[in-house]
């Protein structure tokens, strides 16, 4: 351990230095007795993306720390503690590159767990690829990571095109709604979660009322005036956690109660409905995975076994951003252990784990985890099934489809309290 | 007199090769993290000298060079996507010429205006020009645009260097040793007087303005296809601009070194306690306090550490005379 | 049309103004100036503060847009041109408060003075022969914000001098400096106008007027009220009128 | 007609509330000439404010606006010292050595707020919290009311402060000419503090509003700094009067741009104007900045 802190801080110190640019020593390495499971993080812990970003930091965090309550990850019978790195890609896609070859170069990382945001991701993937360390992407959601088909990224939440598009439609089967109302911020994900929800709403044959995208910094008053003159059955929005709340502040504030309101993403995560109280009450959301499936796996137990550790660790509820990178741990786990091969990895070594990786076939608190080998979807799994879920007492519950449904969708919306 | 000067040109000439030597053979010494982070220095050290033209020569504080930086990756984006695939040496000639003619173009009403009404006119059409980039489909709207991954990092450490360095040589022999650069240091001090030494300020001012955007653009082409990754918020962000502005006040305003100086310090800190303390989010604010402290402290910039450095030409020299 | 090839077949002289008129509002700050000056002649302005001297002179410099008028430099109309298109056809000015390039060193402020005019090669020589004309060598190096005012003076003269201009415009070039700058000014200014030069001068320091100029203008409420040689207009009424006032 | 109308509603509240971000900026450029990066993050920290005390101590954030107002008074005050130091100390441009000070100031508010209170967005709930009122057809938010006529009040607060009283006349003094106040007896280095102090004040407490209004976060100071700069150019800097101006006029264009044009161009046609009028009229929309 002293060791390789001295040649770290050595390292480090050093190559800052004009003196240590130029005769800054090759590593020597040297390696604690006891090899460990070296993993990066590259997320947005701050910036704009920062929240989403720090969703998925827990959800890594709580599975590095559970299985190394355990002793570690279990390799050919032996242990291997997995020790965590970070790297804040500041919501721009060059800090992202800049932490992933220095989690890689210095941090000798052998696996990463993917960032928050398609741009980071983007900009990730090239690196993942010149040294041939396999990223697991817990939150990546934009379908367009997927079409260049990258060999080392493997996503595991449903690409959004996937899952936006038929929500509307088992929405407005559950419901009746006819016309739909789309807006989005104009950004990446929230555009394509915006476009999908308009493919639903063409696909299932309803009306679209208005399909409008908004920048990022513009006062929402303008557009949910304009809503509200359509007044369609059902509101669907595309935007970030911070977007959502000033929207439901904004619709609240002009008196504008559709029947229905759909958001993605970010109502899910427990903040949303800690921070609007009973406003956030009946708010549709798309999600992936919730507590009351009856998923299981041996390190977390079921799903709502998984809800409560991670209640007691990080203080609210988990959404599915942060179950799906908990996931990630499952996966990497499972794909060491028929990798078998003690660590340190070398890139050899991470080519065949990048194998392992796409042979995945397990099922988890999260759900089923098997990624695609081809298509669109590339090396994206696409095995969870989305439910709509309404937020009910401040708390996220299945509402459609009928067969994972908890209770009876609130429909119409009652008027604000 | 005579001999004093032509040894500090000695002995500039000496340290300008040696410090060369070390910035040709650095890649055979150092880890390719390290080199990124050279690299990216290198490349910030580009964009602060190409501010310095606009900010610290003509004296117009620019808020919008963010605008050019982002019209050079567009350009190189765009032309180098597959069914283009325009090889990226020829895009970089086109994203100078695009961005050229646009500082021409806004160039002479823009600097009619003066202070900090120049200030965030300039940020008001870079914002302007980002939401038309968020608009576009040609730019793959706010999705960004992926360019075709070259994962050699030789070749962008040696890109950022020659062009950095030109960028350099280039400022310091224009504004250092030509009539151009009396033209802009005048208008600069005095504009009336200035014209009536009988110097056409609107064009002077546009020249410059022009050369700094093709500069900064270049930086942006090289930027694109290092990332491999640009969207409108990562290019045109108004973060861009402000980081240049501020590596230039930093290092020393109006100098030739200074944006040099600035660019290293700001950007080896930046990473340094990013890297060290990112595990948690605590190196913001301490990024926020060195800046300030460094403002309070060093009130002419980074360069007035060195000795003479304020007049910027001699500064080679008397650094080596120093060792 | 006709009076211009008139004007310019009458008078080849190096400035010729023609009717200039200035409104600042409702104020008439300069209120129908004509006036020719002839090769190698010093012509004084002189005039109580507000009586549109110096706006005379950024009107014949190019720096206001003038209402009505004409001016002529060297034969050649230079109405309603920038001040930069009049600097290069000739004209030279010092500024009331000086107007020096503040952050770059003396040497510079007179290199920065020639970019436009005479032979950019030469510059280097020039500036060193001005600055010993000027007796400022031995402050080349520093920069010109930290001069004292007195030099301050000398340099923006320096500067003009630098542009080898055929007519020179100078806002009290001596007003509030060391008699000893005064005399090197004055002998400079002697030099440039024997080696050809034409001069228009602001002056308040009679002492000065007396001893450079060849002729004097007075003007008042923005209209020439006198003109003649020292002696003509010390013992003229106008004079007396404008500067003291108008119960005289 | 109706959806005309109810535009024109918003636009106009809009502005009142880039009113409030922007009035405390423009007093300190005219007496300070500094350009304050950090506007943006007393907005935010305003805010915060808001939300803790709403949160610990339940207290609305109709009454907090007071407690924040003079909080932020005295920070600013003891902070102003420090830029009214680096604005007039002999640097060759201290005004840009402002604007990198206030440019570190506003990273480390960011950076602080991040690191201390977390990532997430915060919603500030008030006895006005989506009450509305209709006039005929259009619907009346109190909320963005409230702030149009806290828009009002700090200008006409402002007009009396400055034109009405003896501490207005050395602000006045102040900012026609640094030195000359300073021969005339004027305390130039406390007037100044003061009037950042009252700037911060003001500032902070438009925050409480905003974070009422929307929701605040570590980030929202960027989007702020950016609008305040932007009115307070548009409206001539210095000219509190222009800043009524402007920021109704860029409210108005972004809701009618949004409401006819569509909302995705709101923001491009915002820039675009006021792009256009600084071309047009180089001191702003009423010629009056300095």
């Amino acid at each position: 351990m002293t060791d390789k802190i001295s040649r770290r801080r050595f390292l480090k110190g050093s190559a800052y230095g004009l003196g240590a640019l130029t005769f800054g020593a090759p590593a020597i390495h040297v390696h604690a007795q006891e090899p460990t499971i070296r993993c990066g993080v590259v997320t947005s812990l701050s910036g704009e993306n920062r929240f989403g970003g720090n969703l998925t930091r827990r959800g890594y965090d709580l599975w590095a720390e559970e299985i190394n309550k355990l002793g570690g990850v279990e390799i050919n019978g032996d242990r291997y503690r997995v020790e965590m790195f970070y790297g804040d890609a500041q919501s721009r896609p060059a800090s992202g590159a800049d932490a992933a070859e220095r989690l890689i170069i210095r941090d000798e990382v052998s696996v990463l767990f993917g960032p928050y945001t398609s741009g980071v991701t983007l900009a990730v993937q090239p690196i993942c690829a010149k040294y041939g360390v396999p990223m697991i992407s817990g939150s990546a959601e934009s379908p367009n990571v997927w079409l260049e088909k990258p060999q080392f990224n493997f996503g595991m939440i449903p690409a959004v095109d996937h899952t936006a598009g038929s929500s509307i439609g088992v929405i407005a089967e559950a419901t009746g709604a006819a016309s739909v109302g789309v807006v989005g911020v104009d950004e990446p994900f929230s555009k394509e979660t915006a476009e999908g929800f308009r493919n639903g709403v063409n696909n299932a044959g309803l009306e679209l009322t208005r399909f409008e995208l908004f920048p990022a910094n513009a006062d929402l008053t303008p557009i949910v005036s304009n809503l509200k003159s359509d007044n369609p059955d059902l509101v669907a929005v595309g935007g970030h956690e911070e977007v959502l709340i000033n929207f439901i502040n904004t619709a609240k504030s002009l008196n504008f109660r559709p029947k229905a309101i759909l958001m993605h993403y970010g109502v899910t995560a427990a903040a949303f409905a800690d921070q609007l109280g009973a406003d956030a009450n009946g708010v549709l959301g798309i999600s992936v995975w919730t507590p009351n499936l009856p998923y299981r796996d041996d390190l977390f137990g079921t799903a709502s076994d998984y809800d409560e550790l991670s209640h007691s660790r990080w203080g609210s509820h988990p959404d599915y951003t942060e179950a799906a990178c908990s996931a990630s741990g499952l996966v990497l786990q499972d794909a060491a252990r028929r990798l078998g091969k003690p660590p340190v990895w070398d890139r050899q070594a991470r080519l065949e784990l990048v194998e392992a990786l796409e042979e995945t076939d397990i099922e988890t608190f999260y759900g089923p985890v098997a990624f695609e080998r081809e298509g669109n979807h590339y090396h994206n799994n696409i095995q969870p099934v989305p439910v709509v879920i309404q937020i009910t007492e401040g708390r996220v519950v299945p509402v459609a489809p009928s067969d994972a449904a908890q209770t009876e969708l609130v429909y119409p919306l009652p008027a604000f309290s | 007199m005579v001999s004093k000067l032509s040894r500090s040109r000695f002995s500039g000439v000496l340290a300008s090769f040696v410090g060369l030597v070390i910035l040709a053979v650095l890649p055979g010494f150092v880890d390719p993290y390290s080199l990124r982070i050279v690299t990216g220095v290198l490349m910030w050290a580009g964009l602060a000298c190409a501010w310095n033209i606009v900010g610290g020569y003509a004296g117009y504080i620019s808020f919008g060079h963010s605008a050019f930086f982002g019209i050079g990756a567009y350009v190189t984006g765009i032309l180098m996507q597959r069914d283009l695939g325009i090889p990226f040496l020829a895009t970089l000639p086109l994203g100078i010429l695009v961005a050229v003619g646009v500082a021409a173009a806004i160039g002479g009403p823009t600097m009619r205006l003066r202070g900090a009404y120049f200030a965030i006119a300039t940020w008001a059409f870079a914002e302007m020009l980002m939401q038309v980039a968020i608009i576009l489909d040609i730019t793959g709207g706010t999705a960004g645009l992926s360019l075709p991954a070259y994962l050699n990092e030789f070749f962008f450490y040696y890109t950022m260097l020659v062009v950095a360095l030109l960028a350099y040589l280039g400022t310091w022999y224009l504004l250092e040793r030509t009539r151009f650069g009396f033209r802009l240091k005048a208008l600069r001090d005095h504009e009336p007087a200035a014209e009536a030494m009988g110097i056409h300020t609107t064009l002077v001012k546009v020249q410059a303005f022009a050369l700094s955007a093709g500069i900064t653009s270049l930086f942006g082409s090289i930027y694109a296809y290092w990332v491999t990754f640009i969207d409108p918020r990562s290019v045109m962000g108004p973060e861009i601009t402000d980081q240049m502005v501020v590596m230039v006040l930093l290092g020393g305003l109006g100098t030739v070194w200074g944006p040099a100086l600035g660019a290293t310090v700001l950007w080896l800190i930046n990473r340094y306690i990013w890297s060290e303390l990112g595990d948690t989010t605590i190196y913001l604010p301490i990024l926020g306090l060195i800046i300030a402290m460094i403002v309070l402290f060093l009130p002419n910039g980074l360069i007035s550490l060195l000795p003479g450095g304020r007049r910027g030409g001699g500064l080679m020299g008397r650094l080596l005379r120093k060792l | 049309m006709h009076a211009d090839t008139a004007r310019q077949t009458i008078s080849r002289s190096p400035l010729v103004l023609e009717g200039l008129v200035k409104n600042f509002g409702g104020v008439t700050a300069v209120a129908g100036v004509d006036l020719e000056v002839a090769s190698r002649e010093v012509v004084g302005v002189i005039g109580p503060n507000g009586s549109g001297k110096s706006t005379l002179f950024n009107l014949i410099a190019g720096m206001l847009p003038m209402d009505e008028g004409r001016v002529w430099l060297d034969g050649k109309e230079v109405t309603g041109q920038p001040a930069w298109r009049i600097a290069r056809a000739g004209l030279a000015r010092t500024f009331q408060i000086p107007s020096l390039f503040d952050n770059i060193s003396v040497h510079d402020n007179l290199m920065a003075a020639a970019v436009e005019s005479g032979d950019w090669k030469r510059a280097p020589h020039r500036a060193k022969e001005t600055m010993e004309m000027l007796e400022i060598s031995h402050v080349a190096d520093n920069l010109a914000s930290e001069l004292s005012g007195g030099q301050q003076k000398l340099l923006e003269f320096g500067r003009v001098c630098m542009r080898d201009p055929s007519v020179i415009l100078l806002d009290e070039a001596t007003a509030g400096v060391h008699p000893n700058i005064r005399r090197i000014m004055l002998e400079a200014i002697r030099r440039v106008r024997d080696s050809g030069a034409t001069f228009l001068v602001i002056e308040h320091d009679m002492e000065m007027v007396r001893e450079i100029c060849d002729r004097i203008v007075v003007m008042d409420a923005g209209q020439v009220v006198a003109e003649g040689s020292f002696d003509e207009i010390a013992d003229n009424i106008e004079v007396q009128k404008a500067y003291l006032g108008r119960q005289v | 007609m109706d959806v005309l109308l109810q535009a024109l509603l918003n636009g106009i509240l809009i502005g009142g509330i880039l009113i409030c971000l922007t009035v405390g900026f423009q007093l300190t450029f005219g007496v300070l000439h500094v350009i304050d990066f950090a506007v943006g993050g007393w907005v935010m920290l305003g805010g915060y404010a808001a939300y803790w005390a709403s949160r610990l101590l339940g207290i609305d954030p109709f009454i907090s606006v007071f407690f924040v107002f003079a909080l932020f008074t005295l920070i600013g005050c003891a902070l102003g010292p420090l830029i009214y130091h680096v604005r007039t100390s002999r640097y060759a441009r201290p005004d840009l050595m402002a604007l990198a000070f206030t440019f570190g100031i506003f990273i480390m508010m960011r950076g602080g707020a991040l690191w201390l209170w977390s990532f997430d967005s915060r919603s500030v709930g008030s006895v006005l919290s989506g009450a509305s009122f209709s006039l005929g057809p259009v619907t009346v938010p109190l909320l963005r009311l409230s702030a149009f006529g806290m828009a009002l009040l700090l200008g006409l607060g402002l007009f009396v402060l400055l034109y009405r009283t003896r501490f207005g006349l050395a602000v006045r003094a102040v900012a026609q000419n640094r030195d000359h106040a300073g021969l005339m007896g004027v305390d130039v280095k406390r007037v100044s503090a003061y009037v950042y102090g009252i700037y911060t004040g003001i500032t902070a407490s438009a925050g409480v509003l905003l974070a009422t209004i929307y929701s605040v976060n570590p980030e929202v100071g960027v989007r702020y700094t950016l609008f305040a700069f932007f009115v307070a150019v548009l409206a001539g800097l210095g000219s509190v009067g222009g800043v009524l101006v402007a920021g109704l006029v860029l409210g108005l264009v972004e809701s009618l741009v949004g409401t006819y044009v569509g909302t995705r161009y709101s923001l491009l046609v915002v820039f675009a104007t006021l792009y256009l009028v600084l071309l047009i009229s180089p001191k702003g929309i009423l010629q009056r900045g300095i």
